[in-house]
């Protein structure tokens, strides 16, 4: 295999470093975003990085059932989104607030 | 059928007692119940054949295919006589404990019920597992005994009891698993947990090494008996336990739990890694030696009585741990006879004290004196039992002591000569206890409760009496006609001492024998 | 690549469950969004549950695989989901009775827990990494919802926004691991994967990843140190009978479906994704049990404890995935989480029992003269506890027995040694509740409210522990049989 | 350098600006905007790679669907500003980001050291991707939907169902607003 | 009758009488229980008289009647019978034992008729009995150690009769552990004989004990009797573990005359003549034996010099004279041993009761500076008393000069003995000499310093029977055992006592150096310093304390501090408090707070507090924050991975 120039020629492994540093922006986004909403959207980040992995593999590998997961991820995703945004207003209800400095009463 | 009757009587008598409608009449059942299990044990002594150093009355069923682990019952010389200690200390302690117990009495007395057939079971079990559920399973209701019906500090008594029984025991399930592992080398390829597959087992041993399998396994097992013991320095759940316990709780702890500890080294311990034994009995022994001068020598400046005895088990249990470990004939059969003779005399000793306490609702000793005026009876009673405990000849305490000092001096002189010390030591902590409690210008208890009517103090009762004639009689008994009881152990314990190297109990087959039809 | 009619039929039990799950709320809806009485519905949710579990048996453990392998029904199948029906079941009777779950959305409740259920059957039969992810997600989600439904004023919607956040969070983990075994070993079935994961664990880095991403997954969902962080909070915030429902039926599928990833043997060759399990375990062994030691409030111990047993049964789990044989190893856990659902099932439901309304706390010292008002309750919540602190004769003595009897056969001593240590560690808080309630003064007792059928569960409960850890050796011979 | 190899790297650059963007704006709605440009670049991601479907789903579902619950969400809870962004402490915040930085690290490092594809080697990866050509991807996928995965395509809508009850119920709920009595 | 059975109710005789008083403790009826109690002991007599002209019928090597009742203990092969042996030196202690006993018994009646535990007392006392006759008649070590330890209990018992006084209890409890130091060496020496002879059989023992001497401290033999030497100084109060014997005086009188003169407290004397052969064979412990048997005759006789009551003065004079027995069974000469134990306990048993009757009269008054010209009161009493006196400083033909002499001559003669050994012997009878004039002297002779509102009386008939029959005991006692220098002037009177004695006792051989001819005229030469010295040592006290009033004080002021020492027992009591019992007691207090509650518990809450720290720690950690949880799975997975990496 001839030397290849890795700005000039892309493989997966470009396309999953991408993934991979997606992957982590969402995670630090979780772990260092206080607002809850903003938590929610930093996971929806990381599924994404997930999806672009997923697609990746599936393309190199002449797969399609790559594609099926990322379908079913993005449902879920969208799920997930649901549910957390569900919890989101019920939690504003309550506590007015949503910030999640605010939610430390269970602890020890 | 002998053996699982007199392990599941008791429970069938615990759950009726849990339901029992009436509740003035659940002592006199809870007595009668007991009376009839000893009669049953007395049955079992009659077809107990003496002469054969085989497991006798062997009950045997899977219980656990998948792990060879079997319901296996059998007694041997070794565990027939604490059997009959067990079954004999029951109703005495139901009658002891008739008036101290007043609440929840149904509960006492199915815990009480529950507690005998956890002990008998592991007395008679010859399987690990089976032995292992016996033994975990007694620790259930004492705990209740010492927690609901003791003292003030009850609960930190039962826990501390409880947490380092069950530290030490830990260690023992892990070794058990350990060794069935190992049992496809010697059954052909199943698994099993019977003890006589134990016993042909041949775990390596290398005597520099510490970490051989049979010096671990030595000392997991060793452990979880040496806490029950309870031997020098693991002693200090005892003392709690017993002070905090009731009467009964504290008759049953020294008289038969301790036992199950002594037990264990004998049954399990010894035959199992007879090596590993052999190469540290010198440890066992120094701690031995250590726990009986140690424990007397705590035991003499305690101010409460009842610490006072307790420490005093300690002390005598180092004498049943040094017979254990000199491993010959004498120290065996010396520590065999000083485990029925601490289970009487310290009983003793614990139902008299709760009878004073019922009366004066005190156990330090500077507050007494002078008791003897009041109470003869009582004092005549103690004075007997205290004569016992001190071994003074013609009491049981006099062969099991001389037997295991005998035994401990053909082991080594030296150790004899500190064990020994014990006997000077342990006269003068219990007849010093005996003058400040009994002798010398009567007490601040006793003059209060002779200007109060209300409570005056009255020396021992019928039953009192009904409780304490069947232990002197046993105090006498064992201590003139010692072979009476010892001639049950002789052959089993000279094939244990004989065959260290190479034990296994054999089983006799004889169904004409175990008297199962 | 048809649908046959025999896979409609292996599948039966789940379309039974959802088909049952929609009664209630369809009769809601009927009746113009009012709540048919709560009787009703818990009634026809329990016949679902039973018609479910008949059909479990009926087709459960056949062995075969059903919409191209993407489910197998086998022994594992038919056990950990008997278990997490019944144990799913038994917490419905709990939610049906309990103040904080009980009222105005009771039918909404129960078809989420049905639902939920139906997600926990998806992922004991699921040997498809997606559909691991979707049975999962399905029995995630609806139990997020359902702790936020509690009727409880504070903390419950707190403990569901921490567990779907944290949830979350690990599912992306364990996705990302299902995209790099995807990519790297082509396919996403486990009875492929098993094939070559051997080798592939040797020559990749991305499958290496892979399978760790999704082994901490599941960490996270079985709640292993240090992903445990979740649980003590989700369990004391849930309303009690849904704490219930997550930590014996949750946590048994969680299990199956860890134990199916770990059955296809990746540790094998990778000793450090191997060592790295065991500290964990001994990790969560240790957090879970010392924490315990210190807590105040009696769901929160219970919460802790949970941790440590599922410490103990990662143990049996990393047996199973080493071990040549993995079917003792893996009978061991099936056992050991039969007795970890009934008895935890029956501490907690002693909790809801004394809770008074839904905002209720219980403290550990609140339940003394528990003993004294209610001797048989007592009883039966000191059945459970010995059991859970390893006391024989009660069931939980023997799932550690043959949990460590399997590792220390395989060579895993010094985890077996570690986990009775804990046990004994345990033991202390484990009789504190005991000692509070018999041998201090007090007057706790149960509320007024007819509670018959959690006092039935739970006696039930208590009875299967003691007639099933005595009887315990030919229950572990069917489990073994049928997972062989 | 060709068309595609750019693409990627803008795209690849888009990516990864507006995903910091969610992460570090200050203001919610900037997040969520940033975070539509994230998927709308991941959507065109996809397209490089040829998952036209797909990248259809994705600007529809994500785009489309949930942003638009993210930003009316944010609406609803009419936040103006936020007093505290980001997490406080240093030592956690440093061990955060480290622990990002190092999986990320890990993962690269993964990637480009260790990654097979389909079970091959990149050698034959490599080789493999010419070979591979253009599949009929909608054909294949809808096939691969409905006939293989059917099963979890009907978990999906189940699982669709729950959560619309669910969340109905959910926002119904008295608990946590008022006593119930 | 059979002679088994003989045996048997001699044993039983008394086990009877202690159960029949003992079950009725509580009567008040003194008649009735001293009746029981005596014809319980004189039926033991009978027996032992009947026995013993058995033996006299037997021919002499043959005296030994055995009676084997039951195995007590076997295991292996340690077999210990529950069986007894009456042989020559037995049939001796057994005829003193219920002969003297029977009179103490008869006495107590009269003693004790005021006493509330009566009926106890004489249950007690007829427990002493059995448990003494099992002692002598055991024929095993083991079964003697028995009776050994149980007359160890009556002691006790009796001596903390009068319970309420903590002192007198406090003095039993002395007795009891004291003894059980002995005790403890004795059960170390029978192991040591168990394991080297293989059998506690005492004629078993005796038959295998090697001819040969053994030379080493350390032989099996000599540690074997050293430590069953202890035992005896235990029992038999000799130094170091004399002490509890002066304390035991707290009992009632009777009981002194009994257990602490008569009969226990020469057990160690009869348990060395029992296994002479084997004591023989161990030089070393034969001189240990004398040395300490010498020392102790005369410390505890400077220490009688000194006291004022009147029943310690005896009891340090039972020491003095214990410690002249111990000299003689050291020296090899364990007839003259046993002769002394007998003229001892009649003499001694005279003298205690006679103390008895006086403290009776004297309304239990026993300072004798209290006392003085009792004669005139009780004139029976005084009588006894003085036979007893002449006995016991030597004068002849009292039973204390044969015995006595005898002792000395051995001393000097034997080829154990020696020079020192004789001397000390002479210095302890002058002392004894001494001190017994002057208890004489200030009890009966001289002014009366009796307190006006004390009458003295004489004791009852009861009392005074028993005191004439052991007055006239005193005198011809010792005429059995005539020495041959005497005898052949008296027309060959036969030494019956050596005679009898001769076939179970072995005699070690006379000095080489005494095989002269001067042998007579040395033994005359000595007999005569010895006499001459008590004489006149009797005759200085007898002024000192009746004639010349205030020369005794006079005396001890210009001792000064040695006065004072010896006053306070050269402070032995204290300084084992001091050194012993009170650094013990400490040590145990601080094993108990320090080992106990400080370092085992507090390990043991060490491990809790670390445990539970770990608690607080997890605890801790777990903040409430979600994304601090977020941090530790992701800390989690990247640890995971990493060290997954670094395979």
């Amino acid at each position: 295999m001839p030397e290849t120039n890795i700005i000039t020629t892309i493989g997966p492994e470009h396309y999953l470093v991408l993934s991979a540093l997606l992957f982590s922006i969402g995670m630090a986004g979780v772990l260092l975003r206080r607002n809850l909403i903003v938590l929610l959207m930093s996971i929806e980040l990381m599924l994404n990085a997930v999806n672009i992995s997923f697609i990746t593999f599936s393309h190199y590998s002449g797969k399609v059932e790559g594609q099926i997961m990322v379908f079913f991820v993005m449902t879920i995703a969208a799920a997930e989104a649901a549910v957390g945004l569900a919890l989101a207003v019920s939690i504003f209800k309550r506590f007015k607030e949503v910030n999640i400095r605010f939610f430390e009463h269970l602890k020890g | 059928m002998m053996l699982s009757a007199l392990i599941f009587l008791p429970i069938l008598f615990a759950i009726v007692m849990a339901f029992w409608p009436q509740k003035n009449t659940v002592r006199h059942l809870a007595f009668g119940f007991s009376i009839i299990q000893f009669i049953l044990s007395l049955g079992m002594l009659q077809r107990f054949d003496a002469s054969s150093a085989a497991l006798q009355m062997v009950e045997k069923s899977v219980w656990i295919q998948r792990f060879g682990i079997s319901y296996f019952l059998g007694i041997d010389g070794i565990s027939v006589m604490l059997v009959m200690l067990t079954t004999f200390l029951v109703p005495i302690i139901i009658l002891g404990s008739w008036n101290s117990i007043d609440k929840q009495v149904k509960g006492f007395h199915s815990a009480l019920f529950i507690l005998q057939a956890a002990m008998l079971g592991s007395f008679l079990a010859m399987d690990a597992i089976l032995f292992y559920v016996f033994w975990e399973l007694s620790l259930v209701p004492m705990y209740f005994i010492v927690g609901i019906w003791g003292g003030t500090r009850r609960i930190y008594a039962t826990l501390k009891f409880f947490i380092y029984t069950m530290a030490g025991s830990m260690l023992m399930l892990l070794a058990i698993i350990f060794l069935m592992r190992l049992t496809p080398e010697v059954t052909g390829g199943n698994i099993s947990a019977s003890i006589l597959d134990f016993y042909k087992l041949n775990i390596p041993f290398i005597a520099g090494d510490f970490l051989t399998p049979q010096t671990l396994l030595f000392f997991a097992f060793a452990i979880a008996f040496a806490i029950k013991v309870p031997i020098f320095p693991l002693h200090t759940w005892l003392p709690d336990a017993h002070v905090e316990a009731p009467t009964p709780g504290s008759v049953v702890l020294a008289g038969v739990m301790l036992k199950m500890g002594t037990y264990g080294f004998l049954r399990w311990v010894i035959p199992l890694f007879p090596e590993a034994a052999e190469h540290f009995a010198w440890l066992f022994v120094l701690v031995g030696v250590i726990g009986i001068i140690y424990g007397a020598l705590v035991a003499m400046v305690q101010p409460d009585v009842k610490k006072l005895v307790a420490y005093s088990s300690v002390s005598h249990m180092g004498y049943i741990l040094i017979g254990l470990f000199v491993m010959n004939t004498y120290g065996v059969n010396g520590a065999l006879y000083q485990m029925l003779n601490h289970g009487i005399s310290t009983g003793a000793l614990f139902l008299l004290i709760g009878m004073i306490y019922e009366r004066t609702h005190s156990r330090e000793i500077s507050k007494y004196g002078g008791l003897a005026g009041v109470l003869p009876h009582f004092t005549i009673a103690f004075v007997i039992v205290t004569m016992s405990s001190i071994a003074v000849p013609m009491t049981n305490g006099f062969v099991g002591e001389f037997l295991i000092l005998l035994g401990s001096y053909a082991f080594s002189p030296i150790v004899a000569a500190f064990a020994v010390t014990g006997v000077v030591l342990g006269a003068a902590y219990m007849l010093w206890m005996v003058k400040r409690v009994f002798f010398g210008p009567k007490g601040e208890l006793i003059t209060n409760a002779e200007h109060d009517h209300a409570h005056a103090l009255h020396d021992l009762s019928a039953r009192e009496f009904a409780v304490l004639i069947p232990l002197i009689i046993m105090i006498f008994w064992m201590g003139l006609f010692p072979n009476h009881f010892m001639d049950y152990s002789k052959a089993s314990v000279d094939h244990l001492v004989k065959n260290k190297m190479d034990y296994s109990i054999p089983m006799s087959t004889n169904t004409a024998q175990t008297g199962e039809r | 690549m048809n649908i046959s009619m025999a896979d409609i039929l292996l599948i039966s039990p789940m379309i039974a469950l959802f088909l049952f799950s929609l009664i209630p709320l369809t009769i809601k809806v009927l009746r113009g969004n009012v709540e048919q009485s709560p009787t009703a519905t818990i009634v026809e949710a329990l016949i679902g549950l039973f018609l479910t579990a008949g059909l479990l048996i009926v087709f459960g453990g056949s062995g075969k695989t059903a919409f191209n392998g993407q489910l197998v029904f086998d022994g594992l199948t038919q056990w950990m989901g008997l278990i997490a029906v019944v144990s799913a079941g038994f917490s419905m009777i709990l939610m049906y009775e309990n103040p904080a779950t009980r009222g105005k959305q009771f039918s909404e409740l129960i078809f989420l827990a049905m639902n939920s259920i139906l997600g926990m059957l998806i992922l004991v039969s699921a040997v498809d990494l997606i559909t691991i992810f979707i049975g999962l997600e399905l029995m995630s989600l609806s139990l997020y919802l359902m702790i936020a439904m509690s009727h409880e004023q504070k903390i419950s919607k707190e403990a569901a926004i921490k567990y779907f956040v944290l949830g979350s969070f690990a599912s992306a983990i364990f996705l990302y691991g299902v995209s790099f075994v995807f990519g790297s070993a082509g396919t996403i079935n486990i009875l492929d994967l098993m094939e070559n994961a051997s080798t592939l664990i040797k020559t990749s880095k991305v499958f290496l990843f892979g399978v760790s991403f999704i082994s901490l997954g599941f960490c996270f969902k079985v709640s292993i140190a240090p992903f445990h962080a979740w649980t003590p909070d989700v369990y004391q915030g849930a309303p009690t009978p849904v704490t219930s429902f997550m930590a014996t039926a949750v946590k048994t599928v969680s299990f199956a479906a860890f134990l199916r990833v770990l059955a296809m043997k990746p540790l094998i060759g990778s000793d450090n994704l191997f060592l790295v399990l065991q500290w964990f375990a001994v990790l969560t062994m240790t957090i879970g049990n010392v924490a315990a030691l210190v807590q105040t409030n009696l769901k929160r111990t219970i919460a802790y404890s949970s941790i440590s047993h599922s410490g103990y049964i990662l143990v049996g789990l990393i047996t199973a995935g080493i071990s040549q044989n993995s079917v003792f190893a893996a009978s061991s856990v099936v056992f050991y989480l039969l007795a970890y659902s009934l008895m935890t099932f029956g501490a907690f439901a002693i909790v809801s029992l004394i809770e008074k309304n839904e905002n209720s706390v219980v403290q550990t010292d609140d339940l003394a003269g528990f003993a004294k008002n209610q001797p048989m309750l007592a009883l039966c919540l000191t059945i459970f506890l010995l059991s859970l602190a390893g006391i024989p004769p009660a069931l939980g003595f023997f799932g550690k027995f043959y949990l460590f009897s399997a590792a220390v056969s395989e060579g895993l001593l010094w985890l077996a040694l570690w986990g009775v240590l804990n046990s004994a560690i345990g033991v202390y808080y484990y009789l504190r509740p005991i000692v509070v309630m018999y041998m201090r003064e007090g007057d706790c007792d149960i509320s007024d409210d007819r509670r018959f059928g959690t006092t039935v569960a739970i006696v039930t409960a208590a009875l299967l522990i003691v007639v099933l850890g005595i009887g315990s050796g030919p229950l572990f011979e069917m489990i073994e049989r049928s997972l062989m | 350098m060709t068309a595609d190899v750019f693409l990627f790297w803008f795209l690849a650059f888009m990516t990864i600006v507006s995903g910091l963007g969610v992460v570090l704006m200050a203001n919610p709605i900037y997040s969520a905007l940033s975070l539509a440009m994230t998927m709308i670049s991941v959507a065109a991601i996809f397209v490089t790679l040829q998952a036209y479907f797909l990248a259809g789903v994705q600007i529809i579902v994500y785009a489309g669907a949930v942003m638009v619950l993210f930003v009316m969400v944010l609406m609803l809870f009419d936040l103006k500003h936020e007093l505290q962004a980001f997490t406080r402490g240093r030592a956690t915040g440093a061990i955060k980001i480290a622990t990002v930085g190092i999986l990320s690290g890990l993962v690269v490092g993964a990637v480009t050291i260790g990654l097979t594809i389909g079970g091959k080697n990149q050698a034959e990866v490599a080789s493999a991707t010419k070979a591979a050509g253009i599949v009929d991807t909608t054909r294949g996928l809808s096939e691969a939907l409905f006939l293989k995965n059917v099963f979890g395509f009907e978990a999906l809508g189940v699982l669709l169902l729950v959560i619309a009850v669910g969340t109905v119920a959910l926002s119904r709920s008295k608990g946590g607003t008022h006593a119930r009595d | 009758m059979n002679q088994q059975a003989l045996i048997a109710i001699l044993l039983l005789s008394p086990v009877v009488g202690f159960f029949l008083n003992g079950l009725r403790f509580r009567s008040k009826n003194y008649i009735l229980a001293g009746t029981i109690a005596t014809l319980a002991v004189v039926i033991s007599f009978v027996c032992s008289v009947l026995l013993f002209l058995d033996l006299v019928g037997m021919p002499p090597e043959a005296r030994r009647i055995t009676a084997n009742f039951f195995e007590w203990i076997a295991v292996d092969k340690f077999k210990v019978n529950a069986g007894f042996v009456v042989d020559q030196i037995s049939s001796i202690m057994i005829l003193i034992i219920t002969g003297v006993g029977a009179l103490i018994h008869l006495f107590s009646i009269g003693y004790m008729h005021h006493d509330k535990g009566v009926t106890k007392y004489f249950a007690y006392l007829n427990l002493f009995i059995f448990n003494m006759l099992i002692l002598v008649l055991g024929d095993s070590l083991l079964t003697m150690f028995v009776g050994w330890e149980g007359v160890g209990l009556c002691s006790y018992l009796l001596i903390g009769f009068w319970f309420n006084d903590s002192a007198k209890a406090a003095a039993g409890m002395k007795a009891f552990i004291t003894n059980r130091v002995g005790d403890a060496a004795f059960i170390i020496g029978m192991f040591i004989l168990f394991m080297t002879f293989g059998t506690l059989n005492i004629h078993e023992l005796n038959a295998l004990a090697p001819t040969a001497l053994e030379a080493s401290w350390l032989g099996a033999v000599t540690l074997g009797t050293l430590m069953l030497f202890i035992g005896a100084t235990g029992k038999s109060a000799q130094i170091p573990l004399y002490v509890w014997l002066p304390d035991a005086m707290a009992g009632p009188t009777p009981v002194s005359a009994l257990i602490h003169a008569a009969t226990m407290v020469t057990a160690g004397v009869y348990m060395i003549v029992r296994l002479n052969p084997l004591f023989i064979s161990a030089p070393n412990t034969m001189m240990v034996v004398a040395i300490i048997g010498a020392a102790t005759a005369v410390l505890a006789a400077t220490i009688g010099l000194t006291q004022h009551d009147i029943k310690k003065v005896l009891a340090y004079s039972t020491v003095s004279q214990l410690g002249y027995m111990f000299l003689a069974v050291g020296v090899g000469a364990f007839g003259a041993g046993m002769f002394h134990l007998m003229t001892h306990a009649f003499f001694k048993a005279l003298m205690f009761l006679g103390s008895g009757s006086v403290i009776h009269a004297m309304h239990e008054e026993q300072d004798i500076r209290k006392m003085g010209g009792l004669r005139k009161y009780l004139p029976i009493t005084h009588a006894t008393f003085f036979l007893g006196w002449l006995a016991i400083i030597g004068i002849p033909p009292f039973a204390g000069f044969f015995s006595k002499d005898e002792i000395l001559w051995k001393a000097y003669s034997s080829s154990a003995g020696h020079i020192l050994l004789w001397a000390a012997g002479v210095i302890g009878a002058a002392l004894t000499a001494f001190y017994m004039t002057r208890l004489m002297a200030l009890t009966f002779w001289g002014k009366s310093r009796v307190d006006k509102n004390v009458h003295p009386h004489e004791s009852p008939i009861s009392m005074t029977i028993p005191l004439i029959i052991l007055g006239i005991l005193s005198v011809i006692g010792g005429w059995v055992g005539i020495p041959h220098v005497i005898s052949q002037y008296l027309g060959e009177v036969p030494n019956f006592w050596e005679h009898w004695l001769a076939p179970v006792i072995r005699i070690l051989p006379l000095a080489p150096a005494e095989h002269g001819a001067d042998h007579e005229a040395l033994e005359w030469t000595l007999m005569s310093v010895s006499v001459g010295v008590a004489a006149i040592s009797a005759i200085s006290a007898y002024i000192m304390y009746t004639k010349k009033e205030g020369s005794a004080d006079r005396v001890a002021k210009a001792f000064g501090p040695v006065y004072q020492l010896v006053n306070k027992k050269y402070l032995v009591d204290e300084a084992y408090f001091k050194g012993l019992i009170n650094p013990l007691i400490r040590g145990s207090k601080n094993l108990w707070y320090y080992v106990d509650v400080n370092i085992i518990d507090k390990a043991t809450y060490k491990v809790t507090d670390i445990v539970r720290g770990g608690g607080s720690f997890v605890k801790s950690l777990q903040t409430g924050n979600m994304q601090q949880y977020a941090m530790y799975i992701g800390v989690g997975v990247v640890v995971a991975l990493s060290f997954v990496l670094m395979r």
